[in-house]
């Protein structure tokens, strides 16, 4: 009965703008908007107080030290292993790789994973939505390999045609790399799907879930794919760390990425052997009270109820979405069904870096550019958009002052 | 309105990028030079007819910003006829202006033209965005490798 | 006049443990004693405030933003660069080149700069005191590449034969890989001269920083070193964040490391090119709140007279070391002229982490084990030792409770 | 002196490790097994005369601590004799005991005299040390590949 009332009327999400000491601020003597939060979402107190009371009470290296300190850094570096197990549902904490970024999690497949299992004329499956963080890395392969890069292309709307996709998928796929939502469209891509079919095939695929897993909640058992890459600092957490979650029998066969200490078994001056996964994969000092900090980011976003979030995101878009129908002179990029809280746009007469400069002095911080896509740019035949990202953080009002802003853009900018 | 916002998007400015001057390719270009701005994805082609160290003709082609557009429109118009020396020093002194520094070599009427481009200063993300075409046309005159404003 | 008095009477140095909130805390009811700054040191306050200033008022993802946090960050994040350079001496920022660590400042020189250049047979020159980070990346070059690693031994002191390295340079060596100090032996090895004679035949040198940095000034310029790796966390700095110096032409050309945002210049379905260095080299979202805690952290070491930084630890070592004299079961490894101040010993009859499990009921930790340096344990005939490590906020108090903790040891141990 | 340190290393423990029982290799040996723990680089093999499903012969070697020099030598001692599925038993029973968890299955005289590593558990970096062999021993049973304690 509860359950029942609770879904015909979800919860009202307040945004817990207090948590974010920097949303107070003032920009150019205008209250700060900050709607860039695909970029880098801004870190909410809980995960700057986790870290210092850390560094003040707890701190050491891990792994090797007997010492009181280095147990407890030890302990607190696994436990924020097993928090991000739990965050996506893995099987077990040890199929969890930390590293410094989304960026190097893509990277320690393409290395470890792929590179020693292609060959000249195999082939990469991706989409022309991806960012470069899940292109150049196979186009690393391509340079050095001979590795091919087959491009599949998204609708006019920016959503994936799994169909598509999966005609991509031929007898020389060795991977089919895949966002699992875009950066610029916003477009949440048909996961579980994706997989079902790649898999029908024999082909693994990995995900690239840095903006995924931070507007939904993520079951990497339950879409069953093989690698899903996420970064900290977009999930409210700390810089400095990513992960990499890899299903337990490829992370035995992947061969070490960097080489140095906590990732060896034993080292001669003629040999050396590897430690098991996921220490093998970690090589020198991992980024320890960031770890602390991710583990508090992920605690700080599974306290609310994800699903309200979702609505209160979808609400902020739906509001901007609805509210630039009336600016003819705009157009917006990406409008799939279900997609995230990413409003893309490019305005005709007006370049995206003059308009990010005018909402700038209204204090509303947008991205302008290609968001690191520069294929899916291409796609669209722009060189630039302005992309409006909305967090649990934003409001309403918020939305409000970026269409005021836009407004005002227009006036300087073409009279 | 904001000040420093009036001030970078001047009438001036916003004319030149919409009104190019010099716009298009030339034929017998003795330079050329293609510039990028891979950050914001700008792009300039120059072409200089130079004739007895005089830059006899220029051309410009591109896509990008206000900012870009109109200072590459300007530079095209001011540089047209004056000997490659002069160029240089306008291009020093340009540089200066829009980095907010020193601009003191660059005088009289050159200082007043170019005045229109000194909000840029106030912008210092934008800075780039003003010297591509001027880096641009420097690469062209010294032989034309790519420049780019990373 | 002055001038003088200064060095006839050093400035005595006070211990700054005020600036270190854990230094005062309790461990099994005993004041802590830290001894295991060579693993990682602790952080002063003013490096954890200035990263909780920044996350509080400037942060934003960098370089690809028009609006103002995104421009106060990349400022933030290129000045961390310029304070880099200017603790290094190098010629220029871009010589700097930020990573996660030491460990991966040592594997881009390995994956970017020598992997494209070596070929099977081709020899690299190291010492039996480096660490599992300054080993392991030449392994993979042997494993994957047919590289030849040569061994240079080091004196039964700990002290390394210049002449003895030099020897080992031939017409096959494509790098010399030597640590600036030992993190076992406290070696300090003559750096200026290995790369002087190392240059005479051609060969570039790649010194490992990461404890060398911690204790005296660096001049790379004055060394003429062409790598320098060096991590944050020892540098009394946040986890998640290194360095590499590389001179200018050995950066440009390395061909990349990681793919991702930020290192390319242009990115299309069939092609790549890339950014200049050192961008070329940060792919994806850098440490940017940890580059503001490591500039901290290098401000904070700089504002100390160095000198008299280190002879304050070279005080606590000199204590240490005739006070362990009289233990005639201990044997000290490393006792080289010149070395910093880390105490490595074994002890007859009792096991290292018996020893420091015993020591760390009594507040002291200190490490136990091969400290990421197995060639070296077997070269001295050990599988492990016991390492007490000192740093400017140790005192010699804390060295008192150390040999009585030994003293503890021994009783508990072979009664 | 410490509580803990007393019950950790006692007596018993002390003299395990000054004068391991069974150490040495084994002439005939069915099954045999190698650990390592490269935190500490504790080795230690161990070799098993097994005859109609019982441990007719156990033998040891190793280096490392006291704790995984006097948990290898009293694993020999007491498992010597016993049947095969006897000594898995009790090995999941010490697994229990070290890491302070229920080791209700351990009981009578086995309890008694595994008790002396119980103070194990209190130290939560050291519990490698004193699994080491016994986690050797099962692998030796299983068929010998190479046991780890990271
Ligand atoms: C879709 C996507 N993939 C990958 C990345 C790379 O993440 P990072 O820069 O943290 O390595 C980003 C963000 O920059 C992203 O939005
Ligand atoms: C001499 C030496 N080199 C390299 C490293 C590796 O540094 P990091 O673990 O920070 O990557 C260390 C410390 O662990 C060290 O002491």
């Amino acid at each position: 009965m509860m359950a029942q009332l609770k879904q015909v009327r979800p919860t009202v999400f307040e945004p817990p703008r207090a948590d974010f000491e920097i949303l107070s601020r003032a920009i150019y003597g205008k209250p700060l908007v900050y709607l860039d939060s695909a970029a880098s979402a801004q870190k909410p107190r809980q995960v700057v107080d986790a870290m210092n009371a850390f560094a003040a009470n707890d701190y050491a290296n891990v792994h090797r030290g007997v010492h009181y300190l280095s147990a407890a850094a030890t302990q607190a570096y696994e436990a924020a292993r097993g928090t991000m197990q739990r965050f996506l549902n893995a099987a077990q904490a040890d199929e969890i790789v930390f590293t410094k970024g989304g960026t190097e999690a893509i990277n320690l497949v393409a290395y470890s994973w792929l590179a020693p299992r292609i060959r000249a004329g195999d082939e990469i499956v991706l989409t022309v939505m991806e960012h470069h963080s899940n292109i150049v890395p196979w186009h690393f392969l391509r340079e050095r390999q001979g590795a091919v890069l087959c491009w599949v292309d998204v609708r006019d709307d920016g959503s994936l045609d799994a169909d598509a996709l999966d005609a991509a998928i031929g007898a020389k796929t060795k991977l089919v790399a895949v966002a699992h939502m875009s950066n610029v469209l916003g477009t949440v891509t048909p996961l579980k799907d994706i997989v079902a079919r790649a898999h029908a095939k024999g082909v693994p695929v990995l995900a690239d879930g840095c903006q995924g897993a931070v507007h939904a909640t993520v079951d990497v058992r339950g879409l069953d794919v093989d690698f899903y890459a996420l970064t900290g600092h977009k999930l409210y957490g700390p810089t400095g760390i990513g992960a990499l979650y890899a299903k337990r029998a490829h992370l035995e066969a992947m061969r070490p990425f960097n080489g140095g200490g906590e990732m060896i078994r034993e080292v001669t001056r003629d040999f050396v052997t590897y430690a098991d996964p996921p220490a093998r994969f970690e090589a020198g000092t991992p980024p320890i009270i960031e770890s602390v900090g991710l583990a508090a980011a992920l605690d700080y976003v599974s306290s609310f109820d994800r699903n309200a979030v979702k609505a209160h995101e979808a609400a902020l878009y739906s509001h901007a979405r609805e509210a630039v129908r009336e600016f003819d002179w705009l157009r917006v990029i990406g409008d799939a069904a279900g997609k995230g809280a990413i409003l893309s746009f490019e305005s005709a007469g007006m370049h995206a870096h003059d308009v990010a400069t005018v909402l700038d002095r209204e204090g509303v911080a947008v991205r302008a550019g290609h968001h690191c896509a520069q294929p899916l740019m291409e796609r669209y035949g722009v060189a630039s958009t302005i992309r409006a990202s909305f967090a649990l953080y934003n409001t309403r009002e918020e939305v409000d002052a970026l269409i005021e802003g836009l407004h005002k853009a227009r006036k300087i900018l073409t009279r | 309105m904001n000040d420093d916002l009036r001030e970078l998007y001047q009438e001036v400015i916003l004319d030149h990028s919409r009104h190019p001057r010099h716009f298009g390719a030339l034929a017998g270009a003795t330079h050329s030079g293609q510039g990028y701005n891979p950050l914001c994805g700008d792009r300039v082609a120059v072409y200089l007819a130079v004739d007895g160290g005089r830059i006899a003709d220029i051309k410009f082609e591109g896509k990008g910003c206000a900012i870009s557009q109109a200072s590459a429109s300007l530079m095209t118009d001011m540089l047209v006829g004056r000997t490659i020396a002069e160029a240089e020093k306008l291009m020093g002194g340009f540089l200066h202006l829009v980095k907010g520094e020193d601009a003191a070599d660059l005088q009289g009427d050159d200082r007043e033209r170019l005045n229109v481009m000194a909000g840029v200063s106030a912008f210092p993300m934008r800075v780039k965005c003003a010297t591509l075409a001027w880096h641009t046309m420097k690469s062209a005159l010294e032989g034309g490798a790519a420049a780019k404003t990373e």
